[in-house]
């Protein structure tokens, strides 16, 4: 077949993504790894510490990330999207549009001296817009590749000033206003998906001022973050009482997020170990906490005193002064409770964008809007040559997403091999329900 | 012989330290023996920093670290070393001079110089009453005789500027309050004292004169020591019962100045790591088997190796925690063998060691039935091999 | 010493408006170390490594310090700038005059002082660096995989599929403990037909030895004929043990009539021909506080076994009785809801407590309010999670595998290496490395998979690390302090030798067997005490 | 003496967390005292104590061992052992008189560039107050 | 526990002992302190009875440390046939370390030693040996240290051995007659089987005890010198400022087990190059290098492991006190570990293990 080729397009550079393109590279294939974003690095790089050993993310994922930098395998495009996909298994042909970064990668050294020149600021969407940035920014320090991009929509240029405050400060000449987004044509016989998750709205409140998810409370933790790892309410006061809300938005959704028990425990240990003598008041209906080290992990955070309150469903929550009012059903009777601040566990969906992803792809999704994994292939896609790394196809833990990465790889590796003895079909064949057990 | 004649002012070792002032504004740094804070003994000091000569004392009652081990503590190979004017005993800086033949220490910049040795008490006589030492050292700078100085130094011939390859010297003309002499004995030695404006032309053959009369005394007294050792030193037996004390410590190579190895072959583990069953076959063998077991092996084979070049300083009899009378031996083989080659360690930087070279008409004697004269007699000691040059050339 | 060159990089104004660079290049030329400085205003940037490469050539510089950025950011662009220029790559040392000088030192004066010490810490290091051999190994690129069950199978499977050899090792015969026979048997017969594929049943591993790129297996087969097996990489997949309820106070599990495990439950079921029972009791979470873990699998389980009941008699009383419902996944709470639809009765308790009175079972239970309740069944079905295979800890020695508390392998990284142990070239997947369902091991199969088909390729030669430890023998008197510190089995005993000796293809190189060895015969290559030492010593200065 | 007494802290580093975390404060721009020089090592378990030791004799006033948190350690438990060698090499110090304080254990995340700032602050401060190290100008070592 | 009375002096019973023990070939050889030329003793492994008559068991002397022999003896491997060796308590835990260290193995060795009434500097026997003997037999007899042993004896906490198989009884006993010997182990019942039992009824303990208390009540004047206070910079260096760096003491000691030293080996030697910066730094340098450095290091090598044999003292010849402050460092580093040099030969010694929780207030 004259166009086949075993190059690999990589969507999605978080864990998943990076984990994928690693072990191809290291196969020896040529690996496009796009990323939608101008850093890298996905949700993982938000939390302070990952559950089960309170690792600290960045420690973990860094070196991970600079093999991705270093490997010449390894083609790593940032403001990245897929446009189109064409052609088959072996032999796709694929339109990306890389969006304007205004600045050179090959220029920047990553000095960031063009930040402070700049007159704009804007909330900062990695912290939640729990801090300002400019319009010319990194997400956080130390996200890679270090060199900042420009918001040109907030830049003032865009509103026809001639502003060249950033462009003046660089040494390096790495600013370049006339960048353009442009579309860019690549051959890969393989496509693997790993765009991740994002926490869904559903069933939650209205926003209050005390109230924060998952992602929230992560960066009032994160010692890069915007308080430097401090939990402080949104007026700067420490927080005397934190409620921890299991499963807002379970009901909604219709599934369990299967993480977010393990995470509360964690937040759990975050505020008792940031905050003297805090209360931590846990709301929930049912512990899931599976795995071999879920449940010590889950009995740590309840030595250290979190009064867990079973309660029939979800607690109603209302604003109390700058503090959070919760209402809720337990044993039969209406009880309220009132705290500082409360941190909800949202549920976990589907990257924004994943259905219309899933249609360019031609891959089916499910009933919540998931990647369907092919049958027994629980990183294979229902189309030949593209398979599945990540929350795309449920939420995950983050060994769970890694294993499935790695799984999704090796899918990839023995594609089309001519010794290959089965094809897809064998691959996708419908294993029975009922496979429980190990 | 000329030099430079300087009053004795206060004691020897302030004048001697006065002189070191001069020469240490023409040198980078001075190495010499001084008091160590804690008063009870001595160390070697390299001085950069002039407040610091106050500790010096160039001539120490004791000699608890040879001095060319403290000069090679600095570093072994050749190149690195600042210009470091070394003051040392005649005996150390032979042994310099035979480390700086193996490449132990570098030379390059260094100068020695001596000093007329009016030898050193054993160091743990002087460890148990400093003061009383202090005081019967100072009487022998004056020209007392004291019986209580170590065996070998009693029996130095080597004390002055005999047979040691030094630049500088200074010869002490004891008496109150007495004078000290000094003179260069290399072009660098020249240069240094010129520098330093030390050098000088004042008569000193009465300074020879006193040395000739003392080198006789020593002589006389060193043969007697040899006739003596002789006598005990004589088969396996009398070897046994001089080195019956020893607990195999090895401290007497450790001390050594010759003994150069950073690793012992008697300590390696060729030699200590041996198979039980070999232990037990011997034991059975002979009934039984003493440990550690290389005693005699440890010493005659250390003699192999350094008594070519031993220098008789005495250092090794001087850390023997046993008194075995280890160099008052090592003194007697070694000075044997040396005159079995017309070879005087330390003599000279470019005299060739004997088992560095070779000549093809020599030693007949040891052919076929042949066999060794008795060593330890005057001539052989003064008396240079007289193709010496021919033998310049390591080859 | 060889001639060294020192290049000072300005990195535009970041270094060269923080930091004196003029006084660095005196006071260096001062100590007359260095045979060049060379001054440039980005080194990273094209021009600057072309620069590097031809001036390093020109000069003949034979030793290369650079002060720059961290490390971090560019030492590996730096070493192969170096090796570019002919040089071997760590002849080379780096300086980080700028995130932790030039970025963290505000004053000028300070900034430079600091920056100073810094690259004398490098020269006087980089005088001790010698060339570093990048060793590469050949390897095998057959795999061992041990354990027949649905984790082996499928990695087997996975990686035949890639054209390569596979030989399983089973105690007994491929096929595991699954219950969904049909599906199980396809995968058998797949694994039986493939060619690439050799299969051992019922033979008893004797003894594991090598490394990654070379494993030898030492097996006794059936028929007691000793075979050996050579591979480059083995697939643990060992699979756990259903938990055994015996003596487990409160259930009367093999006390009394009519307790049973799920699987004996299932089983009795398919066989029973007479009528159906009229009441049944599903307890879940039976052995947790024991096992310590929620195995993640039974509450699904548990709800299978009312929806069969159902199936084969609506009218059957069925209820649950649970602590807290673990429905991971998306496909779960659906399934619960469903199995509620179905009449059965969901219960949650806090203790409970089965006995026999009369024909049937009670089962007395309270709840977390305190109230308590009985439910009359004829048939009470234990659901317990899955305990650590007991074959766990020969494997663990053989291999140098850790085992967590639980007795479950433990990977090399729970999140970074979840299927990789410390032992480079063996990964562990399935049961045995925690509970997990069908589909959860078949990932981790794919998993293994996918590392081994990337680590080893047939045809290329495995590289090694080079910055690993050594241990010189003449200075070794093998008292196995290094062995006890490395953490990857690299450090071994050599008994004959009496010496210890590290395997360059175990050792990851952190230092640890160096800095515990008392007589300095293990060294850290980059590391060394010569180099640590002199850098610690100039730093002073 | 504490007045303009700048000190020199020899700070070993393990590649993976503290040098990391102390790239960020650079990245970071966060301000500290230029007390602290770093030499690198890729796991704090290579510090042997004669290092401290080593540092210590030759004039620094003060040493600091950083690594992964317990735990963290990116070579499994090396940092358990560095942590048995540490404590060693403290007590040895306090036992023959010499100041603890200028002897310090601190844990380190890649993430954690505000603690690295802290830590070299806050030793700073300690080793001021201590003063210059008594074995910087000994001559009798 | 068995025990057993054999008639004579504690060194006349032990080579009763180890006479019948060969004669009923239980053991093939003896590895015993005996007298090889007057006055001269040294460890000797004896394989032929008649030879016993030289064995000296209990002379109050240590030329060396005896658990360093047995390793010379076993470093490569086992003795090949049953062999007793008679160790003092430290000795006995200085062999046991070097078990852990792999320079020594048991297999095969029959362990005797004695409750010790400590050792006196082997240097003070020089112009003879009687006038010790006599004195330490009545110090022996009433218990009480006397002033001619070597300090570390003085202080010693563990003149009671730990893991013999066979423990001569000597201190507080009156031994002109008879000496009780004690089978620990049930090795040691077998070997001792068929002599006769001892005729006292129960062991003193409370006697061990006030010997204890007796040695304690000297660490003060020994040990209390080196105190941290007392120490510091100037303190080490007016301690070590004597040495003349010839490692006799590292060489002596028996848990000092490189055959190589670190600090004698090329790593630790001075470069050349760097004199001219130590004399910037300093203006001077004192010689040879590296005194406290060797020192200082040598703690943190072995003070793990030292087991306060006093060996490194007795070897020192400008009689620094080297052993007292190992002792006393000893029992600080030993007692942040729980750990005591060689009290078992299995135990782990602390620096090749760890525990995750644990020493939580050194990492901060």
């Amino acid at each position: 077949m004259a166009d086949q080729t075993t190059d690999v397009l990589v969507i999605g550079a978080g864990l998943a993504g990076v984990e994928a393109s690693l072990v191809l590279a290291n196969a020896g294939r040529k690996v496009y790894l796009v990323e939608r974003q101008a850093y890298f690095g996905g949700n993982v790089i938000k939390s302070e510490e990952v559950f089960p050993n309170l690792e600290c993310a960045t420690c973990m994922i860094a070196p991970k990330q600079s093999d991705v930098i270093e490997n010449q395998n390894v083609e790593l495009l940032t403001l990245t999207e897929v446009k189109d996909v064409r052609g088959e298994a072996g032999a796709f042909g694929v339109t990306l549009l890389r969006r304007a970064r205004y600045v050179s990668l090959e220029n920047c050294i990553g000095c960031a001296a063009c930040f402070e020149p700049c007159p704009v600021t804007a909330a900062n969407e990695f912290e939640e817009g729990l801090s300002q940035r400019k319009a010319i920014y990194v997400a956080c320090a130390g996200a890679l590749p270090n060199a900042p991009a420009i918001a040109m929509g907030e830049c003032l240029r865009s509103k026809g000033e001639e502003c060249t405050a950033c462009r003046d400060a660089c040494m390096f000449d790495a600013i370049n206003y006339e960048d353009k987004d442009e579309e860019r044509e690549v051959k890969v016989g393989a496509i693997v998906v790993a765009t991740g998750y994002r926490l869904s709205g559903a069933g939650l409140p209205d926003r209050l001022e005390n109230v924060y998810n998952a992602f929230e409370f992560e960066r009032l933790r994160a010692s890069n973050g915007p308080t430097e790892g401090e939990i402080r309410t949104r007026d700067g006061k420490k927080p005397k009482s934190v409620a921890l809300i299991h499963c807002a938005g379970r009901r909604e959704k219709g599934y369990c997020s299967q993480v977010c028990c393990r995470y509360l425990a964690k937040f759990a240990r975050y505020a008792f170990d940031k905050l003297e003598g805090v209360e931590v008041h846990e709301f929930i209906q049912e512990v899931s906490v599976p795995g071999k080290d879920s449940q010590r992990f889950l009995e740590t955070a309840l030595e250290k005193g979190v009064k867990l309150v079973r309660t029939k469903a979800v607690p109603g929550i209302s604003a109390n002064g700058s503090g959070v009012r919760i209402e809720f059903q337990a044993n039969g009777k209406s009880e309220s409770d009132e705290v500082d601040m409360a941190v909800l566990a949202p549920a976990i969906e589907p990257g924004s964008g994943a259905a219309a992803l899933a249609e360019l792809l031609g891959i089916e999704t499910d009933g919540f809007g998931f990647f369907r994994t092919a049958g027994s292939e629980p990183a294979t896609a229902t189309r030949p040559g593209v398979f599945i790394a990540g929350c795309n196809s449920g939420p995950k833990d983050m060994q769970t997403v890694v294993i499935q990465a790695e799984a999704a790889a090796a899918g990839v590796l023995k594609m089309n091999h001519k010794d290959t003895e089965t094809g897809p079909g064998e691959e996708t064949q419908e294993r029975p329900a009922g496979s429980g057990d190990g | 012989m000329k030099g430079k004649r300087i009053p004795v002012d206060g004691s020897v070792n302030d004048t001697l330290r006065s002189v070191l002032a001069l020469l240490l504004k023409a040198t980078d740094a001075v190495m010499v023996p001084s008091r160590i804070p804690s008063k009870e003994s001595f160390a070697y000091l390299l001085i950069r920093d002039p407040k610091l000569l106050e500790a010096a004392t160039p001539l120490a009652p004791v000699m608890p670290v040879q001095g060319a081990r403290a000069l090679q503590s600095m570093g072994r190979g050749r190149g690195g070393l600042p210009g470091i004017l070394c003051v040392l005993r005649p005996c150390e800086a032979r042994a310099a001079i035979e480390l700086f033949k193996r490449n132990q220490v570098d030379l390059e910049d260094v100068l020695l110089l001596t000093i007329d040795c009016p030898g050193a008490f054993p160091t743990r006589d002087y460890l148990g009453n400093p003061e009383e030492f202090d005081r019967r050292f100072e009487e022998i700078l004056q020209g007392k005789q004291d019986d209580g100085l170590r065996p070998d130094c009693k029996s130095c011939v080597g004390f002055s500027l005999q047979e040691v390859a030094s630049d500088v010297h200074i010869g002490l003309l004891r008496g109150k309050p007495g004078e000290v002499a000094v003179v260069h004995r290399s072009d660098r030695g020249e240069r240094l004292l010129a520098d330093a404006g030390v050098a000088g032309d004042d008569g000193i053959s009465d300074w020879e004169a006193g040395v000739e009369k003392e080198a006789r005394v020593r002589t006389g007294a060193r043969d007697s020591a040899f006739q003596e050792m002789k006598g005990r030193a004589a088969g396996v037996d009398g070897f046994e019962k001089l080195f019956a004390d020893c607990v195999n410590c090895h401290n007497c190579m450790r001390v050594c100045p010759i003994c150069y190895c950073r690793q012992c072959f008697f300590d390696s583990g060729d030699s200590v790591r041996l198979r039980a069953e070999d232990y037990f076959a011997r034991a059975q063998h002979r009934g039984g088997i003493r440990f550690p077991g290389d005693m005699m092996q440890f010493h005659v084979g250390r003699m192999y190796h350094m008594a070519l070049s031993c220098v008789a300083c005495g250092a090794c009899e001087d850390a023997c925690p046993m008194d075995v009378p280890v160099s008052r031996v090592f003194a007697f083989v070694g000075a044997g063998v040396q005159e079995q080659f017309g070879y005087a360690p330390g003599r000279s930087r470019e005299e060739a060691m004997p088992m560095t070279t070779f000549k093809e008409d020599e030693l007949h004697a040891f052919e076929d039935a042949g066999g060794i004269s008795a060593p330890g007699t005057t001539e052989t000691q003064s008396g240079k091999s007289k193709d010496q040059d021919s033998e310049g050339k390591v080859e | 010493m060889g001639k060294i060159g020192l290049y000072l990089c300005e990195c535009g104004p970041n270094i060269a408006e923080a930091i004196d660079l003029d006084r660095i290049t005196a006071e260096i030329k001062k100590d007359a170390k260095v045979a060049g400085i060379e001054r440039f205003k980005l080194l990273c940037s094209e021009d600057g490594k072309r620069f590097v490469t031809e001036s390093i050539k020109e000069r003949g510089y034979e030793r290369v310090v650079i002060a720059a950025c961290s490390p971090k950011q560019h030492q590996a662009t730096f070493e192969q700038v170096v090796a570019n220029a002919g040089l071997n790559a760590h002849v080379f040392q780096m300086v980080n005059i700028r995130e932790q000088c030039a970025w963290a030192t505000p004053d000028k004066e300070q900034a430079t002082s600091k920056a100073l010490r810094f690259i004398r810490a490098a020269i006087g290091r980089v005088r001790y660096h010698w060339p570093l051999e990048q060793k590469e190994i050949e390897c095998s690129p057959d795999t061992i995989v041990i354990g027949g069950g649905t984790a082996g199978i499928e990695a087997a499977l996975r990686i035949a599929q890639k054209g390569r050899k596979v030989f399983l090792l089973e105690k007994d015969e491929p096929g595991g403990t699954r219950r969904d026979r049909e599906w199980m048997a396809a995968r058998v017969d797949a694994l039986r037909n493939n060619p690439l594929i050799e299969v051992y049943e019922h033979c008893k591993i004797r003894e594991l030895l090598g490394f990654f790129g070379s494993f030898v297996a030492h097996l006794e087969t059936r028929e007691g004929n000793e075979v050996q097996l050579k591979a480059g990489s083995v697939v643990l997949a060992t699979g756990a043990v259903a938990f055994d309820p015996t003596g487990l106070a409160g259930y009367g599990y093999r006390e009394l009539e009519g307790v049973s495990t799920v699987r004996e439950f299932e089983k009795a079921a398919s066989d029973a021909s007479d009528g159906h029972p009229k009441s049944v009791a599903v307890i879940h979470c039976v052995g947790r506080e024991k096992l310590g873990y929620c195995s993640g699998t039974c509450c699904v389980e548990a709800m299978r076994v009312a929806r069969r009941v159902k199936e084969a008699s609506a009218e059957t009383e069925v209820t649950e009785f649970y602590r807290d419902l673990c429905l991971p996944g998306t496909e779960h709470d659906r399934f619960y809801h469903e199995t509620a639809k179905t009449g059965v009765r969901f219960v949650r308790f806090r203790d409970i407590d089965v006995a026999r009175e009369g024909p049937g079972l009670v089962v007395r239970y309270r709840q977390e309010d305190g109230s308590s309740g009985s439910v009359v069944a004829d048939a009470v079905v234990l659901s317990a999670g899955v305990a650590a295979g007991p074959a766990n800890a020969e494997f663990a020695r053989m291999f140098n595998i850790p085992l967590d508390e639980h007795g479950f392998f433990q990977s090399e990284h729970p999140v970074l290496n979840p299927v990789g142990t410390v032992t480079e070239g063996v990964f562990v997947v399935g049961g045995c490395r925690g509970p997990a369902g069908a589909l959860d091991a078949t990932a981790q199969a794919g998993a293994a998979a996918g590392k081994v088909l990337s680590a080893l390729v047939p045809g290329r030669r495995l590289r090694l690390e080079t910055r690993t430890s050594e241990v010189a023998e003449a200075l070794c008197v093998g008292c196995g302090i290094c062995v006890a510190a490395c953490a990857y089995g690299a450090a071994t005993l050599n008994e004959d030798r009496h010496i210890a000796v590290v395997n360059e293809v175990l050792c990851r190189g952190c230092g640890n067997c160096a800095a515990a060895c008392p007589s300095g015969a293990a060294q850290h290559r980059q590391f060394t005490t010569r180099q640590m030492d002199q850098e610690v010593t100039q730093i002073l200065r | 003496m504490a007045g303009d007494f700048q000190p020199t802290i020899v700070g070993f580093l393990c590649n993976w967390c503290s040098y990391a975390g102390a790239d960020l404060a650079g990245v970071s721009r966060m301000k500290m005292p230029a007390t602290m020089v770093a030499i690198r090592v890729m796991c704090s378990s290579r510090v042997d104590p004669l290092f401290v030791l080593k540092a210590f004799l030759n004039g620094a006033d003060g040493i600091l061992v950083a690594g992964c948190h317990p735990g963290d350690c990116h070579y499994q438990t090396g940092n358990y052992y560095t942590r048995r060698r540490f404590a060693l090499t403290q007590r040895v110090f306090n036992e023959l008189g010499l100041e603890t304080n200028r002897v310090r254990l601190s844990w380190v995340s890649a993430s954690e560039g505000g603690r690295f700032q802290e830590v070299v602050t806050g030793f700073s401060e300690t080793i001021v107050k201590a003063g210059p190290s008594p074995a910087r100008t000994e001559v009798f070592l | 526990m068995k025990r057993f009375q054999v008639p004579g002096t504690p060194d006349e019973a032990v080579r009763e002992l180890l006479g019948f023990l060969m004669e009923q070939e239980r053991i093939r050889g003896a590895f015993v302190l005996a007298e090889v030329n007057p006055g001269g003793f040294a460890y000797t492994l004896i394989a032929d009875r008649q030879l016993l008559g030289r064995a000296a068991p209990t002379v109050p002397l240590m030329p060396v440390n005896g658990g360093r022999m047995v390793s010379r003896l076993t470093t490569l491997e086992p003795v090949p046939e049953p062999t007793a060796v008679v160790l003092r308590p430290c000795e006995l835990r200085a062999l046991f370390e070097l078990v852990k260290l792999g320079q020594a193995r048991l297999d095969n060795l029959l362990l005797i030693s004695c409750t010790c009434g400590g050792v006196v500097p082997t240097r003070s026997v020089l112009g003879g040996i009687d006038p010790v003997l006599e004195k330490h037999r009545d110090a022996l007899e009433s218990g009480v240290t006397w002033d001619g042993l070597r300090d570390t004896c003085r202080v010693c906490a563990e003149f009671v051995p730990k893991g013999a198989d066979v423990t001569v009884a000597l201190v507080g006993k009156d031994t002109r007659q008879t000496t009780d010997m004690l089978a620990e182990t049930e090795k040691g019942e077998r070997f001792l089987e068929g002599l006769s039992p001892s005729s006292e009824s129960e062991p003193d303990t409370g006697m061990l005890e006030r010997v204890g208390e007796e040695r304690a009540g000297h660490r003060p004047a020994v040990l209390d010198r080196f105190s941290p206070d007392a120490l510091g910079i100037s303190g080490l260096i007016s301690v070590f400022g004597r040495c003349i760096n010839c490692h006799a003491c590292s060489n002596a000691c028996p848990v000092c087990y490189c055959n190589t030293c670190h600090f004698e080996s090329a790593d630790a030697e001075q470069k050349p190059g760097t004199v001219s910066d130590e004399l910037d730094q300093r203006g001077g340098l004192r010689l040879p290098v590296g005194t406290i450095y060797y020192h200082v290091g040598r703690m943190l090598h072995v003070s793990l492991s030292c087991v306060g044999c006093g060996m490194c003292s007795d070897a020192c010849p400008v009689n620094i006190p080297v052993a007292s402050i190992f002792t006393r460092l000893a029992g600080s580093v030993q007692g942040m570990f729980d750990y005591l040099a060689g009290r078992d030969a299995e135990e782990k010694i602390p620096t090749s293990t760890f525990e995750a929780e644990e020493l939580k207030e050194v990492g901060a």
